[in-house]
C-alpha cells in the first residue's frame, strides 16, 4: 500500500495542519510516514501546499510530484495539481474556492463545498476538517475514530469539539452523497 | 464630485483603507476576488471627499483617487 | 512602481515604503540614474516592483555594496533598502561604517520589530515583551538584550548627516514619511552625505494581529519606544565637519 | 517506546538536548528556522543557554568561547550563514576545541533558493576553511537518524576535540517523520549503535576536560590558542592534528550498504537522496538486476576502503547527488580507476524521482 | 604579571597596560578565577605575561567568545582585551551586540589610533591628518571618514553600565587607569553588566615618533579628540532599564 | 624595457594598476600588507577608488558594488580573511559578477602564523563557500608571474564574469626580485603571452558591459541577482554557470613543463615551492636522472590532461605543497591509478630545502 | 630613604622613566644591555621621593620602589 | 656563481635596507637575485634578519637557510646565525655590539667596529652601509662604484654623502685591514 496526497490551499486555511494530521493518523496506524511542507518566500501571500507519503515500506521521498490524492483548498491550488494528480487518482476539490467542469476522465473527482460547510458550523478555518473527513470516507484506508483520536491530542478541548463536528460533517456528506462523486475529463 | 477607483483583483484585504476612510465609504465585499481574499468595494455615496486617505494607506496600490 | 501585485501579506508594510520611494524617484526626475540595493529580506523581490536598475546584496551587506557602486558612479542615486535584521544585526558594522565614512547614500531602513522573511523570529528591534518564534516568552533583556535604537546610535557618528524616524501607520504619518524620504534622495543630490529614514512599518504576520490592529500597535507600542522625528541634521558639509 | 511526528530541524534540536548540549548560538535562516526555534523553546525549559545571536559569525565564536568553557555547544545554520562561519570553523580546528555545527543546506550559490540541495560537500568535507584542517561530517539520511546523528556527533566532538558538522539539506530539515525520541533515551549513556560503527558511546563530563578554560584554582593557566610563533612550532602543531585526523580516519567511517555483496552495478549516494535510491535498488532487484547502493554516513571520514573493494567487483558506479558532482571526486579517488564511476545531479533544488534514477541505472548497467 | 620580558616594542603602552590589569585582578583577589580573551593584535601574545586562563579569538570576536563563556561560567570574571581595529573595525557588530545584551563582561580597549602588530595602518580611531601606512597622506574624511568615538557610541546603548575614557601617557593618568580597570571588574563581580573602559595607549613605533614625543602627543592631539573622563555610569541594574 | 625590484605584493598591485583597476579594497593582514599599502598609494595617486574597509567581508562585498557598476576591481588578503570572503564569492559567482582576489597564504589553520603556506588549496580551487560554483584560480610562481597573472586575473574576470582567485604564498608576497613593470606595459591591449597560453588578451571597457548597473537611462532596468525562486529557475541558472565552467575548462587550461618528454618521474608542484622542485630537477638532470616536472599555473581548471598522460608514460609522481596534500587529491584524480601517486609536503611555514626534496625524490625513482 | 632598583636587562631604553622622574634620578647608560639597549641607570642622589612615577610609566615593569 | 648571504641586526639598524641594497646592484650587474625579509611578529621588540640570494641562474628558493655570507649587526644575530652558516662561509661581525672568540675554525670572520665607526661619521645609522663597504672589499663580486650608484637612486643627496662615505669607510677599513679577517674555530 502507497497513498501520495498533497493538500494545498492559501495560508491560513489550514492546509499544514490537516497534512500533518494525516501523517499523525498514520503513524498510529503503524504505517511508514513522511510529511513534507513547501517551505519559504513563496507561501508569502501565496498558496501553500504540504506533501504526505503513507507506505507499508520505507518511505523513499518525501517529495511527491504526482500525487495519487490532490486535495485543493482554493482556486490556484486546483490549477497548480489538477495536470499533476496521477492518472485514476483522486482529487478533492473545495468549491467554495474553487471551480472546475468535469473534463478529467480518468480522475475521481470529489467537490464539496467545505468554507461554506464550515462557516455554517461556525468558523471558516475548519473547512480543512471537512475535507479530512471526506477523505477519510472515500479512501477507507483509516477509521475516522483515528483522525479523531489524534484531533484530540493536538488541541484544547474547546476546539476539539468543532474540529470533531467538522471532520464529521465532511465525511457524512460524502457517505450520503456518493453520487456527488465524479468521474470526469482532464 | 470626487471619487475613487478600486482594482479589486490586487486587493488583499486588508482593510486599512476602510479603517481610514474618514467618511467610512468602504466595505468589504462579499465575493472572493481571485486571489480568493474578500476585497473592498467602493460605496459611492457622493460624501467622498477625494482626501485620498484610502490611496495613502494602501500596502497594494489598488486605489486611485479622482478629484 | 511597475503594476504587478506584490508577494507581500495583506497589510504589509513593505508595499507602502515601496510605492513612498517610486513617488519620490520619480518627483525628482532621477529614475534614470536610480541604483537601488536591495536586501535580504522580505523585500528580497523588490526589484519585481521597481522600474530601475537594482541589485540584490548578501545580506546586511547593502551598505558596503552601495558604497562601491556609488564611489564608481558617484553622479548616480544610489540607495539601500534594509530591513531590521539586515540593517541592526548583521549588518551592524556595514551600516555604522557607511554612515562613519559619510558615504553620500540615502538609506531606507524598515523596521518592523521583526525577521519577517524567515518566519518572524526576534530582530534587535523587537520589543520587550514581544512573543516571536525565537523569544516564545517575549523578549528579555537579560536573556536577549534591549531593542536597539539604530537612528539614535548612528546619530552620533559625524559622518551621519541627515536621520529621522517616520512610520506607515495613518494618512498623517505616511505623507511625512514620504517627504522624509525624498529629503534622504535630496541630500545625496545635493551632496550632503550620508542620510537615513527609518520606517516603522506594519508586519501583521508576525506580530500575529490584523492589519488594522498592527498599524495602532505601531502607534501605541512602538513609537513610545521608537519617538517619531528628525533625530540628526547636520547642517555641515561633511568636509568641514569635527 | 512512544513514537512522535518530528521534522528533522527539531530532531537535531531534540538529539543535542539528550545529548546534554548545553549552549546554543544561531541566527535565523531558512531552511533550518525550526531548529533555532526548537532551540529557543527548549534549552530555555530545560535551563541550559539560548542566544539569537546578531550574526552566523558571532554564533560560531560564541560557541567557541562555551565549548572553552567546558560546555557542549552547537549552532546551526544553512549553506550562505555556514559560508560566514568558515573562519570560526577553522579556528575550532586549529584550537583544538570542540564544537557541533549543524548545515541545513539550500540552493546556492549566493542567496540561490531555501530547496533542498547537496552543493556544500566541498566546503564540509574538504574544509571550506584556511589551513589544513578536517571536520568530521556526518550525513543523516531519515529524520530518526537526524536525532541519533545529531548525539553522536556531540560524542565524537569532545573524543576528537574537533569541529563536527551535521550535513542535512532541506528535505530533510523540513519533512517531519515518526522518531523515537522519549526523554529517557539518554544518547550519552546508551546502547544505541550505528550501523557500521565501532563508536563506543561516550560521557565526557566538563569536569574531565582538563583543558577547558574554568579558571586556573588548583592549577597551572591553560591557554587555547592556535598561534604558534615559534620556529617549526606550527609545523609540529600541525603534524600533531594530521596524526589526530589519521586516527579519526582509521576509528570514525560510517556508512550503510545495501545489497551489495552479489552487486554488478553500484550507487552511491548520501542524504535524503539515498532513500530515492535505495528505492531504486529495491525495484531493480525485484526485477533480478544486480544492483547495490552504498550511503556514506560519514563523508569524512570518507568510506574508501568500502568504494575501492566495490569498484574492484563492479561493472560501474553512479554516484547520485543533489549537486554540480562533488561527493564524486571522492568516489573517483576510491576507485582508483578500477571501474567507471558514473554521475548524475541535481541541482538548485531539483529532486530527482525514481524513475529518472532508473531509467539512467538501466542505461548504464544494461 | 610573569616575570619574562614582553614582545612589545619600546615605549609600547600595552605593557602598561598588561601590569594593571594583573594589579586589579591581584587587588580583587580573582586570578584564580579570571579568565581573558585575548585579541588578534600586537597584544596576541598576552598569555605569555599574564598568569590566569586565557584564550584567543578570531580577529574582532572577542566579545562572542567571552559571551559564550562567561553564559556557561557566570561567576567567573571574564574580560576582553581589544585594540582598535579589533574592537572598532572588524568587532564592530560583536562589541555593539554584547553591550546591547548587557553582557556581564569587563572590556580593557587600546586605543593606540593604528593597527600595530600588521605594520601601522589607518584604524578607525585614526586622527584626521594622521599619516600611516595606508593614509600616506594622512587621513582625509571623504575617502577614508572621521575618527571612530567608540566609547561614546557604545555609551547610546541601554545595556552599557559603565564606559571611561583614559590614557597612559602620565603617572597621574595611569593612576585613574588603574582604577577604571579595577571599576570595570567590580562592576563584573557585582553584576553589574558591560563596562568598558577605553585606553588612549601609545604605539611610538607606528606614530613614528619617540616614545616621549608619543605620550606628550597624547596629551596634546588624542585627548582634544578623545576627551578622558566617565562616558557613562548607568545608575539602574540592567534588568530595571528601560 | 627597466628591471626593478619589487616584492609580489607591490608586483600583484602595479599588475592590478596595468589591467585598469578602479576600485580595490581591503583590510590589513600580514604578509599581504604591501599591497594594500601600494593601493593606498598608488590608487589614490592614479585618481581610482582605494578604501581601507573595515573588515573583509565589507572589502569583498564593496568590490561586488563596484564590479557591479561597471568596474574592474580588487581585494586582498591572507588566509583567515579569505574565509571571512567565501559567503561573497559564492555571491559574485552565482550573480555572475567579475572580481579579482588575491589570497597570499599563511601558516593555518586558525591564527597560525604568518609564515609562507599553501593550505587553502581546497578553499579556493574546490570552492570554499556554499553551492555549485568555481572561481579561476591562478598561481604565479616569481614576482614578475605575479604581475602578470593579476592582469590576466582581470581578463578572465570579465570575459566569464566569474571570480578569479590569485594564489600565492607568503613568500610570493615577500620575497622581491626584478621585474619589468614600466608604465607603457598596457597589460589590457599588449602582445604578452602565457606559457602554454591560448588566451587573447581582452579590454573590455565598462561600456560593454551591458548587463553592469549604470541607471537604466536608454534601456530596460537591468537586475543582478543569484536570487532564483520559480519552479525549476535556478536548477537552469545552475545548468548555465555549470556550462561556463565547461567553457572555463576547454579554454584556460594553463601549466609549465620542464624536462616532461623523456621523464621517467615527474615531480608536481604549484607556486614558489615549484621553483625548488625546478632546481631539483636541473640538478638530477645533470647527474643523468630523467626527472621532469610540471607546474600547474591555473589551480582551477587543473591541468588534467597533461598530468594523467604523464601518469601513462612515468614510473611515478611525486607531488610537493606546503600542505598536507591538497593539490595531491586533484593529481590522483588526473592520473586515475595509471601510476603511482606519492606525496612530500611541509606545514605551518616550513619550506623543503632542494636536498630535501633530492633525497625523496632519489629515495622514489631510484 | 626612598631609592629605587632598576632591572636593567628588561629595560628597553624608551626613557619613559627618565622624562617622568621629578628630581631628573634617571640617565642613560653607557653601556648597552643584553638586549642591546642603552638602558637607564639610578643616579641616587638622595633625592629620590619614592613618589614611584618612574616605575607606573615603565612599559617593562622594570623599576622596584623602596620607601 | 652564487652567493647566498643573510643581513640580520636589530630593527632600526638599517637591516633591510642593507640586505635590498645588495640586491638592486646584483640586479644591476644583470644577475638574478631574490631578497626577503624575515617578517612579522616577531619583529616587534626582537632581531630581524633578510636574505638576499645572488646568482647566474634562476633562483630557486629565495629562502636562506644556511648562508654563505652572515652579516651580522648584534649579539642575538651572532648566536643565531653563526652555527647556521656554512663551512668555508664568511661572516661579518659588528663588534661595537657583538663579540665571539675566534672560535669557529671553518669560516672566514671579518670583524669590524661598524657602529663605533658609523657614529664618527656622525650617525651610529649607517654602521650598516660600513659593513656594506666591507663584505664589498671582501667579496669582490661587484665594484664600490655600484653601490654608490644604487645608493644615489634611492635618497635625497643630503643623506647620500654621509651613506657613500660609510660604504668608503667600511671598504678601506677592510683593504687596509685585512689582517683583521681570521680563520676561526667553531
Ligand atoms: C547570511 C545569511 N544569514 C541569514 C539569512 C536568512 N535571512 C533571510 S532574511 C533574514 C532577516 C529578515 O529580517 P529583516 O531584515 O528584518 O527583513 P524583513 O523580512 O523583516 O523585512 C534572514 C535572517 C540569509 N539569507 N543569509
Ligand atoms: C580576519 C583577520 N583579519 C585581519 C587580520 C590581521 N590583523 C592582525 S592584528 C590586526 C589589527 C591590529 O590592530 P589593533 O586591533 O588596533 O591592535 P594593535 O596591534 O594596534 O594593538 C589585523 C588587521 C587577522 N589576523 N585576521
Ligand atoms: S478619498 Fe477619502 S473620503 Fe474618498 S474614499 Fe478615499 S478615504 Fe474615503
Ligand atoms: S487597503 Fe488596498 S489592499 Fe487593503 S483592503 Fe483596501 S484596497 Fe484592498
Ligand atoms: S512576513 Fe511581515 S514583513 Fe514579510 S511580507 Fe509578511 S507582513 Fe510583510
Ligand atoms: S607596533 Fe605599536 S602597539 Fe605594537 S608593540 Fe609596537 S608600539 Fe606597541
Ligand atoms: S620614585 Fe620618583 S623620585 Fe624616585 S626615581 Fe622614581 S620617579 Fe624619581
Ligand atoms: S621606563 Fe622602563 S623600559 Fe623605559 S627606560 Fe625606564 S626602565 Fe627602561
Ligand atoms: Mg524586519
Ligand atoms: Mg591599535
Amino acid at each position: 500500500m502507497k497513498e501520495e496526497i498533497i493538500c494545498a490551499g492559501f495560508g491560513g486555511q489550514g492546509i499544514m495542519f490537516l497534512g500533518r494530521l494525516l501523517a499523525s493518523v498514520a503513524m498510529k496506524e503503524g504505517k511508514f510516514v513522511t510529511w513534507m511542507p513547501s517551505y519559504g518566500a513563496e507561501v508569502r501571500g501565496g498558496t501553500a501546499h504540504s506533501m504526505v507519503v503513507i507506505s507499508d515500506k520505507e518511505v523513499a521521498s518525501p517529495v511527491v510530484t504526482s500525487p495519487a490524492t490532490a486535495i485543493v483548498m482554493n482556486q490556484p491550488s486546483l490549477d497548480k495539481f489538477l495536470p499533476k494528480t496521477k492518472p485514476k487518482g483522486l482529487i478533492i476539490i473545495n468549491t467554495s474556492l474553487a471551480r472546475m467542469d468535469n473534463s478529467k476522465a480518468d480522475l475521481d473527482i470529489l467537490k464539496i463545498p467545505a468554507t461554506e460547510m464550515a462557516a455554517q458550523l461556525g468558523n471558516v478555518k475548519v473547512a480543512n476538517m471537512v475535507v479530512l473527513g471526506a477523505y477519510l470516507a472515500k479512501k477507507k484506508i483509516f477509521p475516522l475514530e483515528g483522525a479523531i483520536h489524534a484531533l484530540r491530542e493536538t488541541m484544547t478541548t474547546q476546539l476539539q469539539k468543532l474540529n470533531e463536528e467538522a471532520v464529521k460533517a465532511g465525511f457524512d456528506f460524502m457517505v450520503n452523497a456518493t453520487g456527488y462523486t465524479v468521474h470526469g475529463k482532464r | 464630485m470626487p471619487s475613487i477607483k478600486i482594482n479589486k483583483n490586487r486587493c488583499k484585504g486588508c482593510l486599512l483603507c476602510l479603517v481610514n476612510c474618514p467618511k467610512g465609504l468602504l466595505v468589504k465585499d462579499k465575493d472572493i476576488n481571485v486571489r480568493g481574499v474578500e476585497a473592498v468595494v467602493f460605496k459611492d455615496s457622493g460624501e467622498c471627499s477625494g482626501c485620498a486617505f484610502c490611496a495613502l494607506v494602501c500596502p497594494e496600490v489598488c486605489i486611485e483617487v479622482y478629484k | 512602481m511597475r503594476d504587478i501585485p506584490t508577494h507581500y501579506c495583506s497589510g504589509c508594510g513593505h508595499g507602502i515604503v515601496h510605492r513612498l520611494i517610486c513617488e519620490a524617484v520619480d518627483e525628482l526626475d532621477v529614475r534614470e540614474r536610480t541604483i537601488a540595493v536591495a536586501p535580504v529580506g522580505c523585500a528580497v523581490l523588490a526589484y519585481e516592483y521597481w522600474d530601475f536598475d537594482v541589485t540584490e546584496a548578501a545580506h546586511g551587506r547593502t551598505p558596503a555594496v552601495a558604497t562601491g557602486i556609488k564611489r564608481i558612479l558617484p553622479d548616480r542615486v544610489v540607495f539601500c533598502y534594509q530591513g531590521d535584521g539586515d540593517l541592526a544585526a548583521i549588518g551592524t558594522a556595514e551600516i555604522v561604517h557607511a554612515a562613519n565614512r559619510g558615504e553620500n547614500l540615502s538609506v531606507v531602513f524598515v523596521n518592523n520589530a521583526v525577521y519577517g522573511m524567515t518566519g518572524g523570529q526576534m530582530a534587535p528591534t523587537t520589543l520587550l515583551g514581544q512573543k516571536t518564534d525565537t523569544t516564545p516568552q517575549g523578549r528579555e533583556t537579560t536573556r536577549d538584550g534591549f531593542p536597539l535604537k539604530v537612528s539614535e546610535l548612528l546619530a552620533v557618528l559625524p559622518g551621519a548627516r541627515y536621520i529621522e524616524r517616520v512610520a506607515v501607520d495613518t494618512p498623517k504619518n505616511i505623507l511625512k514619511a514620504r517627504s522624509a524620504i525624498k529629503k534622504i534622495f535630496m541630500n545625496q543630490i545635493e551632496n550632503k552625505g550620508f542620510s537615513l529614514v527609518e520606517i516603522l512599518s506594519p508586519c501583521p504576520t508576525y506580530w500575529h494581529m490584523s492589519p488594522a490592529e498592527a498599524v495602532k500597535w505601531i502607534g501605541t507600542e512602538m513609537t513610545r519606544y521608537y519617538p517619531l522625528g528628525v533625530i540628526k541634521e547636520n547642517p555641515q558639509s561633511i568636509v568641514d565637519s569635527p | 517506546m512512544d513514537k512522535i511526528l518530528m521534522c528533522g530541524n527539531e530532531a537535531i534540536g531534540e538529539g543535542a538536548i539528550q545529548a546534554g548540549c548545553q549552549f546554543y548560538a544561531g541566527y535565523p535562516i531558512t531552511p533550518q528556522n525550526e531548529l533555532t526555534a526548537y532551540m529557543a523553546k527548549r534549552m530555555t525549559e530545560e535551563g541550559r543557554v539560548f542566544i539569537q545571536s546578531e550574526s552566523e559569525i558571532a554564533a560560531i565564536n560564541m560557541v567557541f568561547g562555551a565549548s572553552a568553557a567546558g560546555a557542549r555547544a552547537m549552532t546551526s545554520s544553512s549553506s550562505p550563514g555556514i559560508s560566514l562561519k568558515q573562519e570560526g570553523i577553522s579556528y575550532l580546528a586549529g584550537c583544538e576545541i570542540p564544537a557541533v555545527i549543524v548545515n541545513i543546506m539550500r540552493g546556492g550559490p549566493g542567496l540561490g533558493n531555501i530547496a533542498p540541495a547537496q552543493g556544500d560537500y566541498f566546503q564540509a568535507a574538504k574544509g571550506g576553511g584556511h589551513g589544513d584542517y578536517r571536520s568530521v561530517v556526518l550525513a543523516p539520511a531519515s529524520v530518526e537518524e537526524a536525532f541519533k546523528l545529531t548525539a553522536l556527533a556531540f560524542d565524537l566532538a569532545d573524543l576528537y576535540r574537533n569541529p563536527v558538522i551535521v550535513l542535512g539539506d532541506g528535505l530533510l530539515g523540513q519533512m517531519m517523520e515518526p522518531v523515537v525520541a522519549n526523554s529517557k533515551w539518554q544518547i550519552a549513556n546508551s546502547k544505541w549503535q550505528m550501523a557500521n560503527s565501532n563508536h563506543k558511546p561516550l560521557a565526557i563530563s566538563n569536569k574531565q576536560k582538563e583543558w577547558a578554560l574554568t579558571g586556573c584554582k588548583g592549577r597551572r593557566p591553560n591557554v587555547i590558542r592556535s598561534l604558534f610563533l615559534g620556529e617549526g612550532e606550527l609545523e609540529e602543531h600541525n603534524i600533531r592534528l594530521q596524526e589526530k585526523f589519521q586516527r579519526i580516519k582509521e576509528n570514525e567511517v560510517r556508512f550503510e550498504s545495501v545489497c551489495l555483496e552479489d552487486a554488478e552495478f553500484v550507487l552511491v549516494a548520501y542524504g535524503t537522496v539515498s532513500r530515492i535510491c535505495k528505492a531504486v535498488v529495491g525495484d531493480l532487484r525485484h526485477s533480478g538486476n544486480r544492483i547495490g547502493l552504498i550511503r556514506p554516513i560519514s563523508l569524512w571520514p570518507f568510506p574508501e576502503k568500502i568504494i575501492r573493494g566495490t569498484a574492484q567487483r563492479s561493472k560501474g558506479i553512479l554516484v547520485v547527488e543533489l549537486s554540480a558532482g562533488q561527493m564524486l571526486e571522492d568516489v573517483k579517488l576510491a576507485a582508483e580507476g578500477r571501474c567507471p564511476v558514473e554521475f548524475y545531479g541535481r541541482m538548485g533544488g531539483g529532486i530527482p524521482t525514481e524513475e529518472e534514477i532508473k531509467k539512467i541505472v538501466t542505461l548504464l548497467s544494461g
